[in-house]
């Protein structure tokens, strides 16, 4: 990779105000400031240290089992019949998702900021057992928040993380009010270190979560060019706020003939529906009715992904057309994974269903040597009930 | 003394008859908070109130038309629209402050609108050409060098925040806040008025001694209010209990 | 790694007979001779061929995710205060066992015959799910065999194989019975490829899964040469019928030095308690009646080690001294899960808290110095309700 | 004709009565079946069969107490030991092999015991010396190759394998049975006997005319035990059905 400066570069983090064009910033309480303050002069002074950047990779290959590798999915290649598609397979990762990379530098860094505590939201519960998980490791204790719709749906989870050893405090809602009452605890525990699990809210947690999860867009390149000697057409990734999508194709943001697609679930696309507005936060594309009092959006089956705001560097740079977005249905979800178990033998969650779902549309009819790559960034496990419950008989 | 009610809560009619009664009984400056599903900095009693406002569809709008309400029943008293950025970016902006403006509202203070964001200056500009005030607050995390930053844009009085953390959840540690006046006097003649963790009269008395200009209740009166909603004399009460508390200072 | 032949070599495969010593051996009807030499010589034939040799590393790599990582695991290390433990993390494996590494392996043989079925039996139906998704990526009808105790208890790998595609008969009993009613059912349909799930039953299957697994022991040589620049002093892992240890400690058998331990559910433990005789077509050490006419042995919690034979290349080294043999209870498995949950953030199945108990008593009091690697060989998601039910209060 | 036995089923007094009916209604051979859990070559009727007798602890001896019954019955009837290797090995083998002689059987046969296991050979050399059969079963995918080397060890009679499978699960096909037998009788002299699948005296017929020396019968047989196994006249019902099965050969 070169280590000159690309003039107008697109793979930058946030302005010195935190903002990505127009999007981002920090829309936060004054009793929040200094802690914004103090994380992001952490975060610069340990991304210049060697010695933390080295053990986060040691973590990340022992612990987490990075790199995940990519994957030839050669049946639904077929099947579809068009472009080579491929998934990068963060569902093999330690706790089932992309999500423990970001908790595990996270952690790392508040270590590295001596706080004792952690406090975190979460959706799916994925990044409540990854953070949990991490938090046992680095024996700190950890203190998340879940919305009881959610809850409801990943059991599994929750199970996990009270084992690992973390205290779940589950309040009215979904994700929203997660992030929400998480923000108020942090509020009145300053002393804690708040371990957000996506690229949203104030600035510079976009940056943070943005710079831990680029590994994967990393490690794409390398794979890329060591199976296929060229890198992927087009990258695809879903999106609750933006993650996962963001860590793999920021590496490849001054590429612009790479295709960069993020899917949102139908129900909750504020990229593609949303408003600009100002809520959690962050300056970016809502779900919102009109006088900004209220979030909109209904209910999609990929709880991940299931959030009615998106990253504000993604609002960006969909406003620039450097990325494209799409959505899937909840039916497209179960279509997808039901696809992926036969043909491939992979049991995906619902999340990564949203970003192959679009990934199979956009496959057909083209070249064969054209190659999509696509982040498989959950397993099944945590949606297997509901699953069941909606489409056990169609494998009968 | 400075009231915080929650606008419109119970109703329109009711909210103004409370307000009205709270003048009466010596409040000073009245914050209207305008309800939002956000809320990320107040505890549960306040929370609940915003809740059953939006759930009767209580916009920013009828916010302003309380304080126009409450501006024709006094000429005096102080009026300041409190809330988050997300409904006054939606308004939008530009049209807000006029709106204030023309119904002789004083400024507004918004709770997640630091200055270093942008849309906060756009707002702070427009209210300054037009004569309102931005309220800023600080908290016991301030530090002196943003401190300092901010007396530049002090306007109309300081919210001194009692701790930091969300509204209703804890009591003020009077030392603390004693040296927190003191330190914000170094940087402002402005007025500093204290907040948070004022429950009692009691309370405001001891918090009035810190050295402060004037204290703010707000979780105290909103609580009252929800437990005695259905009470006819409700805003007889809540003027007696306004009076209890001015009657300690 | 020498290449040169050492005399009296432990690094061998069984004999012209398919013995290991005085174990081993074929005990097969003669309807089933012709299916096994076949295997035998599409083994030996398949393992020279350097593109199925590749095509298997390939899809390891790809598909799998290997290798696993080894981990330090560094606060369990300190609470027992003595060796270094590391975990071999199998359980970052697709499909979360050392399962699918044999499954890939012999499903590519399967198909390297020309087979166009596969059967199989499992008990804790990780090989289940590993045999369906690996059948559904290589498009392989496959049916098959468990008890209904073990169903009971695994609810989540039925499910996931199900959705792979698999069809599944459930059959009174456990493994044992589920081996049998495997073998039948192959002794109907000889056209089927039997796809065995551990190290057992007639020569050369305990062949075929060993060089399958074996990858375990080779990927430890390397990875601990790059990360201690030396070997371990032990080597532990739990048995069922002993495919994850016999693949972990194989690549070390003719380094004395360098200890293997295997640890046994205390209820099934048949090397250390069992008899020697011939049931389920192979020699070897049984927990049976003095009679040979039935199997003796309780219930473990961990059901992929419930099993009341050995591998018989297990019972012949154990005779010889190369390697121990130990057991663990179920009281000791739910402590270990617990201890390795809280402290390593690592959520393991019950069949490696076997392996891992064991690890942690014999590391307290040794030199610092000292390096025990413990295969963890499953994750905890297929164990989550019994653990609930039994220990859920605990982490309270 | 050949009859199999699960023998001591459903009792030892019973299964002896049985046996010596079938005898007088023309069985020449006897197979005593001992039961094992292990039972992998038989289908569900057998081994409902093997799983009564596990339940009442019915062992090999008891196996070879009855095969001296059916001896002290009649001196020519033949009588071979069925089962696995698994109760002969624990037995064990040797002790096995003197039992077998002194209550004068004729052989044994053993499901999992192909003579590339080394206890076979130990099993099949010891019978040798006593001038006992083991019986081989030959199976349509048996090799020639490989049926050159079984036709070394045949002794007594050969077992052929009407169809690869477990007992009781197909019928068997009548042109691939007598490419069988002809197969075989290029390799040896001895009687050979041809198994699986004979529901029917009709069944025993076809097989009959395929050339074979005799023909097999077992599920059938236990499958009427299992279904009127509280009938007071079960021996003579068995008996009559085997005078069935004669009369068609
Ligand atoms: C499995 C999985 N995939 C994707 C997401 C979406 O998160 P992000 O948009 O940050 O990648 C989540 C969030 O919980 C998740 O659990
Ligand atoms: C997770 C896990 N570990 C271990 C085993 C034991 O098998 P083996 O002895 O072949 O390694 C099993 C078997 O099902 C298993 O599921």
């Amino acid at each position: 990779m070169s280590k000159e400066k690309i003039k107008n570069s697109l793979k930058v983090g946030s302005d010195k105000d935190g903002y990505f064009g127009e999007y981002g910033g920090i829309a936060a309480g004054e009793n929040l400031m200094k802690n914004l303050e103090e994380l992001k002069a952490a975060f610069q002074d340990a991304i210049k240290d060697k010695k933390f950047l080295d053990e986060f990779a040691y973590y990340c290959k022992h612990w987490i089992g990075r790199p995940s590798p990519i994957y030839f999915a050669e049946n639904l290649t077929k099947k579809i019949g068009g472009a080579k598609i491929y998934f990068k397979q963060e569902h093999l990762n330690h706790t089932g998702s992309h999500k423990p990379t970001n908790t595990l530098f996270q952690v790392l860094l508040a270590k590295r900021m001596g706080k004792k505590k952690i406090i975190c939201e979460s959706g799916a519960g994925q990044h409540w057992s990854a953070a949990a998980a991490t938090a046992a490791k680095f024996s700190m204790p950890i203190f998340g928040v879940m919305g009881d719709i959610d809850v409801k749906k990943v059991n599994q989870n929750i199970i996990k993380a009270k084992h690992y050893g973390g205290k779940l405090k589950v309040v009215p809602g979904a994700l929203r009010e997660a992030i929400t009452f998480a923000i108020k605890e942090w509020s009145n525990n300053p002393d804690y270190y708040y371990l957000i699990g996506s690229t949203c809210s104030s600035s510079p947690f976009v940056d943070i979560v943005r710079y831990a999860q680029s590994i994967i867009g990393k490690e794409m390149r390398e794979q890329f060019m060591e199976l296929e000697g060229r890198l992927p057409n087009e990258i695809i990734g879903c999106a609750g706020s933006g993650s996962n999508f963001t860590g793999s194709m920021f590496e490849f943001l001054d590429e612009p003939k790479i295709k960069k697609v993020v899917v949102e679930a139908e129900e909750t696309a504020a990229l593609t529906n949303g408003t600009k507005g100002i809520q959690q936060g962050m300056v970016t594309k809502f779900l919102q009715s009109d006088d900004g009092s209220k979030s909109l959006g209904g209910s999609s089956l990929g709880s991940g992904i299931m959030y009615y705001g998106i990253s504000p560097q993604l609002a960006h740079l969909n406003d620039i057309g450097a990325i494209e977005a799409s959505t899937a249905s909840d039916k497209e979800l179960l279509e997808t994974y039901k696809l992926v178990a036969q043909n491939e033998g992979i049991g995906i969650s619902f999340e990564p269903a949203a970003a192959i779902t679009e990934a199979l549309k956009r496959a057909k009819g083209k070249p064969k040597d054209y190659i999509i790559c696509v982040t498989a960034c959950g397993r099944v496990e945590k949606d297997l009930d509901v699953i069941e419950e909606l489409i056990g008989k169609d494998f009968e | 003394m400075i009231a915080y009610f929650v606008a419109c809560y119970p109703s329109f009619e009711k909210s103004l008859e409370l307000i009205k009664k709270s003048i009466d009984a010596g409040v000073n400056i009245c914050e209207l908070g305008f309800p939002t599903q956000e809320a990320s900095g107040e505890g549960i009693v306040i929370k609940k109130a915003h809740d059953h406002c939006l759930e009767r569809s209580v916009s920013l709008k009828d916010t302003i038309k309380l304080a126009k309400a409450v501006r024709d029943y006094n000429k005096d008293v102080g009026i300041v629209l409190m809330g988050y950025m997300s409904n006054i970016f939606r308004y939008p902006i530009d049209k807000f402050v006029k709106d204030l403006a023309s119904v002789d509202a004083d400024g507004c203070l918004v709770v997640d609108a630091p200055h270093e964001l942008r849309e906060e200056n756009q707002l702070r500009n427009a209210l300054n050409k037009e004569n309102l005030s931005m309220i800023k607050l600080v908290a016991p995390t301030t530090t002196d060098e943003r401190l300092k930053k901010l007396s530049s844009i002090f306007s109309g009085w300081v919210y001194s925040l009692n701790f930091s953390g969300i509204s209703g959840s804890k009591s003020a540690d009077l030392e603390q806040v004693k040296s927190m006046i003191k330190k914000i006097r170094n940087y402002t003649s402005l007025p500093i008025c204290s907040g948070f963790g004022i429950k009692t009269p009691e309370d405001a008395k001891k918090i009035a001694q810190t050295g402060c200009d004037g204290v703010i209740v707000g979780t105290a009166i909103v609580d009252f209010i929800e437990k005695n909603i259905d009470d006819k004399n409700l805003p007889e009460k809540v003027g007696n209990i306004i009076k209890n508390f001015v009657k300690h200072l």
